[in-house]
């Protein structure tokens, strides 16, 4: 047998490996059972696998931040029983246990259904958008035919836990937190919005699944057709993770729980296993949009060259979604928080309109896709303009007035 | 062009990052009580007694009981009760030695006045600081046995600072030995006259000639630990 | 059957409460879980964007501003609790309703609508209801886009007031 | 007589509809008012969908287009209608529809 063939065969084993175990266990179920069963696993395999990415996303980003501030970060929570350190792999279980066991305190006057329902509703409404996301070829727990507007509108809904919890800690920070929280998610809402819309116009359709099949294939041999390597999709992208990054309240848009200002924001009054929900609701959020950018705008789980292909589609989702994951690490690492009037001109005096030129963009770019040859470069020519003249013109507005900063004191 | 802050921002995290896996400069931290943080020599805590000989501490000490050091200290935290008796010191001369000796760690600031102010060079400045104990009383109260160390150990720690006043009290003890000796010739000397003259009492050698218990305002004896001080 | 009974109980009680409670956000709160059940009968209906665009326009967006008024109206914490209005007035509304109620569910029951035909389930994909909207409902389409755009200036507008007192504040340097 | 799901749809929309008039009526505050009159547009709603799902068949997705423009309509007077209950707000200090009984600004 030769090596393609080899790597041919064991890529399709691979491929329908999930399914194949999960046939291996519900198989024998009579019908209307099995298709229960079988969602209750993809459900059940789902959260775990984002629950232990969740486990473990917490201690990179503090190993990261921690190198990236000369430091090693959490290294010395040992393995129980054998007292390993183990590079402090068991770090997130200690938290777990750690945040399970702390007391849990209500304020005197709170209003305690909705401060309990506030960490509820958002951890569910993250875990509903994480449903529609295509992991694989094979793997999509809910097939919508709207699914891109499902993933929003349970987005959307996130808004209403944090204002829960803001408004029912009967704390004014955690008020003025959540007002502010309400202002920055609307406001990046609609630039988060604007960007998937071009996205959904090149596929011509709102399922996830189909976004992915659209940006298959490759031009000249090697360049894949994602949408990121479109000036139109770079654009979006860009948009999109800028939003996705305000939307999950990620630094440097966590003015929410900006702690100089505001002490921890709508999370003031919340401790032990109800913060931890606030927590991995945050994870599952960031989660969930990389997994919608990833999806959009790279590729979803397509390989990134034809020879690359033997490797499962998951393994890719998965590599992809764990590098957008490090990027927002990184930005945390890097760039200070902004203020709240730049946090919302920046969303609507610059993101808006670059998205809705951006889907002027992506119109050019889908009706002239027939065009060859010469036409090509006219083609990239005339997309590549359309995005870099607004974005320079906006972005000299947008810093217009603003001096070069001088340092007295700093090199 | 808007971002390109953005860009190099993004840029030097990364490079933290990267440099902190192989530059030892780039990744400072030392993870501490596995490894110990190396100290500066100039770095200093809590007083210690200085004795000559690591094998017979307390037969070997410096400090002759003087209680300038109590005096001075401006949180009085050192408690000093001489001796009744007199033991040879380490020029075989017979000195006054502190019977006890206890300095209270929970008062000591740390402010090095008693080693400033020690004419005989017998307590310096340690570089302890695990001093963290279980008692609030005992064990915070270090007695002439837990306070002395030897002098090897003194310079272990302040090595510029020890050769300095090793060799300080090397010239000290020969201009002692100088002068004892030319106060022995002029004994002899004036012994001979007597002998040659019949008799008259002999002068009284003076033994004390080394700096001002003053200090600062003593002029002749060069000052290492303020010097010291000052640049560091 | 029971799932639209289920439904229909949820959102007529969630509704019923939010509008009888005094403290207003827990009004608007129970209101929105009402359009949820709302957005879940559309779901249960098989016409799925317009549950999701239901949820995106009231969960999402409509309590967001509701919110947002209920808060910028009022002067200390305890007048989120409004008094309900005098007895009289509940009475009357409630028998104008009770009015109301009456006639449409004579009205529903006693006409006629037939059993519809089984398994004619209409479906509608995303890709129709597109065509549709920009075929033949193209103009009205236009025309709710102009008519969000001029609500959304007039909304501006309106709430906005009369900004004197903060024009003459000197803009800040630093942006 | 048989009853259809139909019947049912539309008892539950007119129920919500006479539960969105009574809160509009019985309540002074402008804002509850405002929501009462909201629950009856979506009463509306229901009604469309209803009828489209079990109704006779007509043009394709009728019912679902017209439900679609009466949200966007309805989030518009929403937005318009708590602008003007701020506007009324900061010309009264109340949001009490019987203290708003005076045009002259």
């Amino acid at each position: 047998m030769n090596a393609a063939l080899l790597f041919a065969t064991t890529g399709s084993v691979l491929e329908t490996l999930p399914v194949t175990l999960r046939d291996l266990v519900t198989g024998w179920l009579p019908e209307p059972l099995r298709w229960l069963v079988n969602s209750l696993v993809g459900v059940g395999t789902l959260l775990a696998v984002i629950g232990l990415l969740f486990a473990y996303l917490t201690l990179a980003e503090r190993k990261i931040l921690g190198r990236i501030q000369n430091r090693p970060g959490p290294n010395r929570t040992p393995i129980p029983f054998i007292n390993l350190r183990f590079f402090g792999l068991a770090q997130p279980f200690a938290d777990g246990v750690k945040a399970i066991t702390k007391e849990d305190v209500v304020p005197d006057g709170a209003d305690k259904v909705l401060h309990f329902l506030a960490p509820v509703a958002l951890l569910a409404f993250s875990i509903m958008t994480l449903g529609v996301i295509p992991y694989g070829r094979h793997l999509v727990l809910l097939e919508f035919d709207a699914a891109v507007l499902y993933f929003f509108a349970a987005g959307a809904a996130t808004e209403l836990a944090v204002f829960m919890a803001g408004w029912a800690s009967r704390n004014k920070y955690s008020l003025l937190a959540a007002m502010r929280a309400l202002a920055q998610l609307i406001s990046y809402e609609l630039p988060l919005l604007l960007s998937v819309v071009p996205a959904v116009m090149l596929a011509g359709s709102l399922a996830l699944p189909a976004i992915v099949e659209a940006q298959g294939g490759w031009s000249y041999g090697f360049l894949p057709q994602w949408h990121v390597f479109t000036p139109w999709g770079f654009a979006g992208f860009i948009i999109f993770f800028i939003s996705a990054l305000a939307e999950s309240n990620r630094s440097p848009f966590d003015l929410p729980e900006a702690e100089s200002e505001l002490i921890a924001g709508h999370l003031t009054e919340y401790s032990g296993f109800k913060y931890a929900l606030f927590f991995m609701a945050e994870y599952f959020g960031m989660c969930a949009l990389s997994g919608m950018g990833v999806t959009l705008f790279l590729g979803g789980w397509q390989a990134p060259l034809p020879f690359l292909e033997f490797i499962p589609s998951y393994v890719w989702f998965g590599v992809k979604l764990l590098s957008l994951l490090l990027v927002f690490i990184w930005i945390r690492a890097t760039f200070p928080r902004l203020r709240m009037d730049q946090l919302t001109r920046f969303a609507w005096k610059f993101l808006v309109p670059l998205a809705l030129i951006n889907l002027g963009t992506a119109a050019f770019w889908s009706l002239t896709a027939g065009w060859s040859g010469p036409l090509q470069f006219v083609r990239w020519a005339v997309a590549l303009a359309l995005v870099l003249v607004p974005f320079t013109l906006l972005g000299r507005r947008l810093s217009a007035g603003v001096a070069p900063r001088t340092y007295r004191y700093a090199t | 062009m808007l971002g390109s802050g953005l860009l190099q921002g993004l840029a030097v995290t990364a490079k933290n990052f990267v440099g902190s896996f192989h530059d030892p400069a780039r990744y400072t931290t030392v993870e501490y009580p596995e490894v110990k943080p190396a100290l500066p020599e100039a770095y200093r805590n809590f007083p210690f007694l200085v004795s000559e000989n690591a094998t017979d501490p307390m037969g070997t000490l410096r400090c002759v009981a003087c209680q300038i050091c109590e005096k001075e200290c401006p949180p009085q935290c050192i408690y000093i009760e001489k001796s009744k008796d007199k033991k040879p010191d380490a020029a075989g001369k017979p000195q006054i030695y502190p019977a006890i000796f206890a300095i209270d760690t929970s008062v000591c600031m740390s402010c090095q006045i008693c080693v400033e102010v020690c004419p005989f060079d017998a307590i310096k400045m340690d570089q302890v600081f695990e001093i963290a104990t279980t008692t609030r009383f005992e064990a915070l109260l270090l007695n002439r046995e837990q306070l002395a160390k030897p002098n090897s150990y003194y310079h272990g720690i302040h090595p510029t600072e020890a050769a300095e006043v090793d060799a300080r009290l090397a010239a000290d003890r020969k201009a002692a030995e100088e002068k004892a000796q030319a106060a022995a010739a002029a004994k002899a000397a004036a012994a001979a006259a007597a002998a040659a003259k019949a008799a008259s009492p002999a002068p009284k050698a003076p033994d004390e000639s080394r700096r001002s218990p003053q200090g600062e305002g003593g002029p002749p004896t060069p000052k290492p630990q303020s010097e010291r001080g000052a640049v560091s | 059957m029971i799932p639209l009974l289920l439904i229909a109980g949820l959102t007529l009680a969630t509704a019923a409460v939010a509008l009888a409670l005094r403290n207003l956000i827990h009004s608007a709160l129970l209101l929105i879980a009402s359009w949820a059940g709302i957005a879940a009968f559309y779901l249960w209906a098989g016409a799925e964007f317009v549950a999701f665009a239901q949820v995106l326009v009231y969960v999402g967006a409509v309590s967001m501003v509701v919110l947002f008024a209920v808060l910028l109206t009022r002067r200390s914490r305890d007048d989120i609790s409004v008094a309900i209005d005098s007895p009289a007035r509940g009475i009357a509304a409630l028998l104008t309703g009770g009015a109301v109620l009456g006639v449409l569910f004579g009205a529903v029951i006693s006409s006629p609508l037939g059993a519809p035909a089984a398994g004619a389930r209409p479906s509608l994909s995303v890709k129709e209801l597109g065509l549709q909207l920009m075929g033949p409902h193209a103009a009205a389409l236009l025309i709710v886009g102009v008519l969000l755009t001029v609500a959304l200036l007039g909304a501006v507008v309106i709430a906005a007031g009369d900004r004197t007192d903060a024009a003459e504040r000197k803009p800040e340097g630093n942006p | 007589m048989t009853y259809s799901p139909l019947h049912l749809c539309l008892l539950f929309s007119s129920a919500l509809f006479c539960i969105g008039l009574i809160g509009a009526l019985a309540r002074s505050n402008t804002i509850l008012v405002l929501l009462g009159v909201e629950l009856m547009l979506n009463a509306a709603n229901l009604n469309f969908i209803a009828f489209w799902r079990y109704g006779p068949p007509t043009a394709p997705g009728t019912g679902v287009i017209f439900v679609i423009f009466a949200i966007a309509v309805a989030a518009a007077e929403a937005a318009v209608g708590l602008a003007l209950v701020i506007a009324v707000y900061r010309h009264h200090r109340s949001i009490r529809l019987q203290d708003a009984n005076q045009l002259k600004g």
